[in-house]
């Protein structure tokens, strides 16, 4: 019986992993209407930050810097020549992933690292270790500030008028590019900061982005894209399905069962969670 | 008339009469691997290219195709009341209820595409009904993926598991380490790719084809011209799926093991990507496009195994961001210089 | 204020304006007219910087802006009102509104100003604008246009799909703006309207100028008959 | 062209260089490497060099299979050191029988195998997994709760603690698989925890055992309250889960760095000499570094690289190797090689706490304990 | 006959359409007029399926409406365009127009290729005047352009109700007196619907007119009943122009 009342805690912590994972992600699909499937390579690139600065707190604004100017380049060197085409960003950032992997694979090496958690985060309160609390509190930092920044800054709101109609947008007097550049460098920022939380609770190697980025995605859709209400309540419901699912049957079968209910859930809400529904038909 | 077809005619020359002259075993058997995934690819160009569907659970309906021929070849290969290797280590005293059909060929074959068919419209009628599309549809196929993978890992005793199927000898009475059998299944498979390329360059030039851009287009509007846009895509994805069964069912023979490695997430998109690099927009781009990059890959590895994801990544980057339109839009671009 | 000379411009490989030029003088109103399809929005848009100029150049305030990005054109003082009323769909009135006033560094009273002079929208102003009718669209996107504080207006079929009351409005809106010193650069296929606001005409057909010259100096005949058919 | 022109010798090497597995595997290569030198720079076999052809298995087992006939056919090689993961080598078994090659294959599995074409350096069930459990039967360990990866090992791994725990008293209080990369375990160890078994038995492979210490650890769990002895984390995965996370904990091996014979010394000095001085050695290592050198004194024995010849010459050759004395069975092709159980220290090395004293005697399919009879059924 | 009777839609709490009774008889053509969002849009959403009421029922040739799918509805024989047209750009002109033509077939028949140019879209060819651009892709089009492949679409689907929502917007003075003969001649065999605000236009080609204000029919009646209510003038057609002129400050 603890074991089941156990399972809620859980459930909670895993669903604020996968929205701390899926935040960036939210950020740029929904702001940008890019899949970013190097999203999970910018994890990974804030976990090794971690790594190489063997300290958590610090890590968390460079890994942000680090990630995010990562974004960045991607963005000017690449993504640029694709916006309105996401079919095709998706398939353009996977290559892109496929490489930084190899890079990874060659500045650190095959094996996983370590990072060394610091010790005030030792120890937990009740079923719920400190770390899973700490990871609670940053994706729960992580969402406030998306929120704040979209809807109570100028730059949000430009954000949210280039994914709506880049060409209006540009004639409205906005700088299209710049306003890319931020966006993407905040999504993959929060890449980044996720990264170095999920050192707390995860192996650090060249094929971390890849054990993530598939959830992060079923985030995206459940919660309606880039929609950011829509991911805080996908993440808690996945996470607590995920728990309950797992505990009733085993790990594989969860995933399975996970799937069947986002069908399930896309036939009665088949934008996702939320959706903004325009009368411009597409 | 005649003109339009002469580059084809050429191509299956080459393919059916030179290639096993020329190649070696080794090297032809992987070629058929190639075409094997040529077929996917087409499935793909009709889905994506043509009707606008990303699907990137598209191994899914290559390893049911795949598993059902796997499920035959095991089953012959045991006998009469035989059990398959995998099912012996995996402590199965009984052959499964499920398997026993599958002991005829052609039931074997029929489920080969019908059951990613079947899948197919079930899963197209349950999304597209719903107007779930673009990338929704692109994740949910690949969430397909992932869960089919972790569905057949799990179930060892039915799948064998991570390792899937592998160890046949014989198909048809014919051993299948002898070179000429080889052969012989290369010119199965290039002729299959043939057929089903000229099948869907009519379907996509009919009317249906100009549907089908259409719902991509604008799926809405199609719905105030008197069609049903759901009905037009599940129709062509289950068609696509249908290709892609039957791809698999022919891979297994040729390469000698399906797993679920083989239909997971990545090989998926690897598909995908390749009809992309190929040119998505012209069927002949998406055939293409699998059998360059089944070679970039097989010879990038050997060449250097351990860098040659940079070369797959950087291969991809490049034709992605020079050449949008893949190679079939840059001979397009070509033959357009060439006449003005 | 805006000329514009020898412009060439296309879609790709399709070639649409075939060395236009022409000028609008500060506090003008210029009227471009032409047929569906001869290159009218295409010159409005390559004058914005949509599209690029293939040959010919563009000058504003003396100023050679010909290779500038559209939002720095709309910075030097130029309002551009696109066809087919458009809108950020998912924001608010007031987000259309204030993502715009924003980007063109301009007062929040700039809002204001443009809301005197489109009232209908007063009571819109929290709905989704992808949610308006085609009308409230209309008038949001030249309200829109305003609150940049444009020194120059340019309008594509303002009056497109308007009811006629606020047709009315918004020529009294053009005529007030271009009294109180605004330059204008307007395609209208109100022959009326036109008649009534320009300064001078430009008429274009398959990508040519067939006609310039002030008002005065063109018959309504004349004119229709080079839009005729 | 032939695997053995005038000068020199091909081999293959295939390990997966990338992908999930690469973690594990890259490390096998590298020692393969090094044994490779080593005997290249001793005049080599038969007075040829060996040149080692390296390919990639991508963490695929098609891929293992494909590459696998690519080295044979294509590059002819002598032999080929290559797989880590069973699934790999189930994959490429087909293969070497199809066209009678032969593979040397490094690393612990589940037995019930015995292909006329592979070699198996490392250890079978009854040199790894029943001395553990007999380790933790004299530990006094009764109940036991099965952790996995979802596939053939750790699954035919776990039906054979089943048995043995059946035969023995012990009492299994639950069987959990997670698929390969799986890095969420909060619910596992919630299930564990609730199960409070006296101890933990490990058969996760790769990166999942990261994720499943760490979050183990985490939950308040200690080598001390809850014991996990593991038969795939070695010296090399300790460095990626954090010695923090794992010290105290027991593991089955029949290799650790610290194991102390004189061919040890001069394996990890040379190790570290040709990698890095931080560098650490381990089981599987050794292994794949064991074959290359067992291959060679066969093929020394054989005075050809000939496969038949080679296979007809191996059985019975006895090598001093880091981990001791090694030797060839002649019945199954596996080796004879001394169990250890050892305890993670603090510094991230392993320290022996049990020995068999003796190599045992490979027994794939467990013929020699009465409790396993089921087990083999078929074979 | 279309008759609707009691038609509500509402959008989040704000109601768009507030009980709309409106009949059109076979053969009618009728004008919709009224300020921009009174809900003339929101209507032929209604009747063509793309927005399902509150309340009310649509009624089309003895055929419930409210419920069916926007296929299903065009297969009754209801077309529509749209305010903002929507062609497909890939596409021919061509092209756009058979496939407007052909939804009556089953879509396995057609899998075949295309072998000449049907009746209807011969004739719709001829009616919008797009012969010359025929084989041009649709996407190079004009603004106005569009329109009338909009229209001719809608012809080739040779429906029984057509609905137009401002088919002349944007269009030169010319065109929209050649729209406006298109429209009189069909109207002879179809009933239709032509939502305008081009009171120039409705006063050569209209005979009936209903005018829609806040979701409800204020009046209906002839161009010069309607034009002649104050309230129209009021909430609609503003006072005359030369007024409007003399206020400006
Ligand atoms: N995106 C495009 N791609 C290719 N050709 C285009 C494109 N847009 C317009 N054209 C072509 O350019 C020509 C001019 O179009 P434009 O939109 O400038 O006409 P317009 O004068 O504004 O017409 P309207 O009065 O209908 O708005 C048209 O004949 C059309 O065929
Ligand atoms: N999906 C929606 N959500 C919220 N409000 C809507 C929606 N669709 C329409 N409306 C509102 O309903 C009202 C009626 O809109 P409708 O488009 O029918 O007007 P209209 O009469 O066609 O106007 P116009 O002449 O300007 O095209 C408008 O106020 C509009 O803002
Ligand atoms: N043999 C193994 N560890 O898979
Ligand atoms: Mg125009
Ligand atoms: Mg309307």
């Amino acid at each position: 019986m603890t074991a089941f009342v156990n399972q809620l805690p859980i459930g909670l912590s895993i669903g604020a992993v996968l929205l701390l994972i899926a935040l960036g992600l939210t950020f740029t699909f929904g702001q940008m209407g890019v899949i970013n499937m190097a999203h999970g390579e910018f994890i990974m690139a804030g976990a090794y930050t971690a790594f190489l600065l063997g300290d958590l707190v610090l890590a968390l604004p460079v890994a942000f810097l680090v990630a995010g100017v990562m974004g960045l380049i991607l963005e000017r060197a690449a993504i640029r020549h694709f916006y309105g085409r996401p079919l095709d960003t998706l398939l353009l950032t996977w290559g892109v992933s496929l490489v930084l992997q190899q890079l990874a694979r060659d500045l650190f090496g095959a094996p996983n690292v370590q990072v060394t958690a610091p010790s005030w985060l030792a120890g937990g309160v009740g079923i719920l270790p400190y770390n899973r609390l700490f990871i609670m509190g940053l994706a729960i930092a992580g969402v406030v500030a998306v929120w704040a920044y979209l809807t109570r800054t100028g730059l949000g709101r430009r954000t949210q008028a280039v994914v709506q109609n880049r060409q209006l947008a540009a004639t409205s007097g906005i700088d299209t590019g710049r306003v890319d550049m931020l966006t993407f460098f905040i999504g993959s920022g929060l890449a980044g900061v996720a990264g170095v939380a999920l050192t707390l609770i995860g192996p650090v190697g060249p094929a971390l982005g890849t054990y993530y980025i598939v959830d992060a995605f079923l985030v995206v859709v459940a919660g309606g894209l880039g929609q950011l209400r829509g991911a805080v309540l996908a993440a808690i419901g996945l996470g607590l399905l995920n728990s309950y699912a797992e505990f009733w049957s085993d790990a594989s079968l969860a995933k399975v069962i996970v799937f069947a209910v986002i069908i399930a859930f896309l036939q009665i809400r088949p934008q996702g969670m939320f959706v903004l529904r325009s009368r411009v038909l597409t | 008339m005649i003109k339009r077809h002469l580059p084809f005619a050429a191509v299956a020359v080459v393919a059916l009469v030179a290639a096993p002259l020329l190649l070696e075993p080794f090297r032809l058997g992987l070629l058929a691997k190639y075409l094997c995934y040529a077929i996917v690819a087409l499935g793909i160009g009709l889905a994506w290219g043509k009707g606008g569907m990303l699907t990137l659970g598209q191994g899914v309906f290559f390893g049911l195709g795949g598993y059902s021929m796997a499920m035959y070849l095991k089953l012959t290969e045991a006998g009469d009341g035989g059990l398959p290797d995998f099912m012996v280590w995996s402590g199965v005293e009984n052959l499964p209820a499920l398997w026993t059909p599958f002991a005829n060929p052609v039931f074997a074959l029929g489920m080969a595409v019908l059951g990613p068919v079947l899948l197919a419209l079930v899963l197209g009628t349950l999304v597209f009904r719903q107007r779930v599309r673009g990338a929704y549809f692109a994740i949910l196929t690949q969430a397909l993926a992932a869960a089919m993978v972790i569905l057949l890992v799990g179930q060892q005793g039915l799948t064998g598991g991570t390792n899937g199927m592998t160890n046949f000898f014989e198909l048809f009475g014919q051993d299948l380490a002898d070179d000429s059998t080889q052969r012989g299944l290369y010119l199965v498979v290039a002729s299959v790719l043939g057929v089903l390329y000229l099948a869907t360059r009519q379907l996509v030039n009919s009317r249906y084809g100009r549907l089908l851009v259409a719902v991509r287009d604008g799926e809405d509007r199609v719905r105030f011209l008197g069609y049903d846009p759901a009905l037009v895509k599940t129709v062509t994805f289950a068609a696509s799926a249908g290709m892609a069964g039957l791809a698999g069912a022919l891979f297994v023979p040729v390469v000698g093991i399906i797993s679920p490695a083989l239909l997971g997430v990545v090989p998926s998109l690897e598909l995908v990507v390749a009809v992309a690099v190929g040119g998505r927009h012209a069927l002949a781009g998406a055939v293409l496009g699998a059998v360059v990059m089944g070679y970039a890959k097989t010879a990038f590895s050997e060449q250097f195994a351990d860098g040659w994801l940079y070369l797959q990544g950087a291969l991809f980057i490049l034709v992605m961001t020079l050449a949008p339109k893949g190679i079939a839009g840059l001979t397009e671009r070509l033959r357009r210089a060439r006449t003005t | 204020m805006l000329s514009v000379t020898g412009l060439e411009s296309g879609y790709g490989r399709a070639r649409v304006l075939f060395g236009v030029s022409l000028e609008v003088g500060p506090g003008q109103l210029v009227c471009v007219m032409g047929r569906n399809g001869v290159g009218k929005t295409t010159l409005l848009n390559t004058v914005m910087g949509v599209l690029p100029a293939t040959a010919g150049t563009v000058t504003f305030d003396g100023r050679d802006i010909t290779r500038l990005k559209p939002h720095e054109r709309v910075r030097l003082g130029m309002g551009y009102v696109p066809q087919g009323h458009q809108c950020f769909p998912q924001l608010s009135v007031l987000g259309n509104l204030l993502v715009t006033v924003e980007a063109a560094k301009q007062p929040r009273e700039a809002v204001d100003e443009a809301l005197e002079i489109f009232p209908a929208l007063r009571p819109l102003l929290k709905r989704s604008a992808g949610h308006l009718s085609g009308g409230q669209q209309q008038q949001l996107a030249m309200a829109r246009a305003l609150v940049t504080r444009p020194r120059m207006l340019i309008l594509d079929e303002p009056t497109e799909g308007i009811q006629p009351s606020i047709i009315l409005e918004i020529e009294a809106a053009i005529e007030r703006l271009h009294a109180s010193g605004l330059a204008v650069l307007l395609v209208e296929q109100y022959l009326d309207i036109a008649l009534r606001l320009a300064d001078t005409f430009v008429i274009l057909d398959g990508g040519h100028v067939v006609r310039t010259g002030a008002a005065e100096e063109l018959h309504r005949e004349d004119v229709q008959r080079l839009l005729a058919v | 062209e032939t695997a053995t022109s005038a000068k020199e010798i091909k081999v293959g090497l295939l390990h997966s260089l990338s992908g999930t597995m690469a973690i594990s595997e890259v490390t096998v290569r590298d020692a393969e490497l090094l044994a490779i030198e080593e005997i290249n720079k001793a005049g080599g076999v038969l007075g040829k060099q060996l040149v080692p052809v390296v390919e990639d298995g991508a963490s695929d087992w098609p891929t293992f299979a494909e590459k696998a006939t690519k080295l044979i056919r294509q590059d002819k090689v002598a032999t080929v050191f290559g797989g880590w993961t069973s699934a790999s080598r189930k994959a490429m078994l087909p293969v070497f029988e199809r066209y009678k090659a032969l593979l040397w294959y490094p690393v612990q599995y589940e037995g019930l195998e015995s292909s006329p074409y592979i070699f198996y350096t490392g250890a079978t069930t009854n040199q790894q997994i029943i001395p553990g459990l007999d380790y933790l039967k004299e530990q006094g360990k009764k109940k036991l709760f099965l952790v996995g990866s979802d596939y053939v090992f750790p699954r035919t791994a776990n039906k054979i603690i089943k048995a043995y725990a059946a035969a023995n008293g012990m009492e299994i209080l639950g069987e959990e698989y997670t698929p390969l990369g799986h890095t969420e375990y909060s619910t596992l160890v919630n299930k564990v925890m609730g199960a409070k078994p006296d101890a933990v038995f490990n058969t996760l492979n790769g990166d999942s055992n990261v994720a499943f210490f760490k979050q183990l650890k985490s939950a308040g769990a200690t080598a001390e309250s809850m014991p996990v002895l593991s038969v795939s984390v070695a010296e090399e995965e300790v460095t990626g889960i954090g010695v923090d996370n794992i010290a105290g904990q027991p593991v089955a091996w029949n290799y650790y760095q610290t194991t102390e014979t004189p061919a040890n010394d001069a394996f990890v000095k040379a190790y570290k000499a040709k990698y890095g001085q931080n560098k650490v050695t381990s089981d599987p290592m050794e292994a794949g570094y064991n074959a290359v050198y067992l291959w060679a004194e066969a093929v020394k024995k054989a005075g050809s690289t000939e496969v038949e010849a080679v296979k007809k010459a191996a059985p019975g050759i006895a090598l001093e190797r880091p981990e001791g004395l090694v030797t060839i069975d002649g019945e199954n092709q596996h080796m004879y090689k001394t169990a250890r159980i050892g305890i993670i220290q603090p510094d991230g090395l392993i320290k022996q706490v049990w020995d068999s004293g003796e190599p045992i005697k490979p027994d794939p399919f467990l013929k020699g304990y009465p409790w396993a009879g089921g087990l083999a059924a078929g074979q | 006959m279309l008759e609707l009777r009691d038609v509500q839609v509402v959008f989040d709490g704000f109601r768009a359409l507030d009980g709309v009774d409106l009949t059109v008889p076979d053969g009618e053509l009728r004008f919709l007029i009224g300020p921009n969002g009174a809900g003339k849009t929101t209507l032929i959403d209604v009747i063509t399926g793309l927005t399902r009421p509150a309340a009310g029922t649509v009624r089309f040739g003895g055929q419930d409406l409210v419920g069916r799918k926007e296929h299903q509805i065009v297969r009754l024989g209801v077309g529509r365009t749209f305010q903002t047209s929507v062609v497909f750009e890939e596409l021919t002109v061509l092209e756009n127009l058979d496939l407007a033509a052909s939804f009556r077939k089953p879509l396995w028949s057609l899998a075949r290729r295309r072998k000449g140019v049907s009746e209807a879209v011969e004739e719709a060819l001829t009616r919008t005047g797009l012969e010359d651009l025929a084989e041009r892709s649709a996407g190079v089009l004009s603004h106005g352009q569009r329109q009338w492949l909009e229209i001719g679409m809608l012809l080739a689907q040779r429906p029984r109700l057509l609905l137009l929502d401002e088919p002349v917007a944007g269009m030169s003075k010319d065109e929209r007196e050649r729209t406006g003969e298109l429209l009189t001649q069909i109207a002879d065999d179809h009933t239709v619907i032509v939502v305008e605000h081009d009171m120039e236009f409705l006063r050569r080609h209209a005979s009936k007119v209903s005018v829609l204000h806040e979701g409800k029919v204020l009046v209906e009646g002839s161009v010069e009943q309607v034009s002649a209510d104050p309230r129209v003038q009021e909430v609609y057609l503003g006072r005359r122009a030369g007024d409007a002129v003399g206020n400006r400050p």
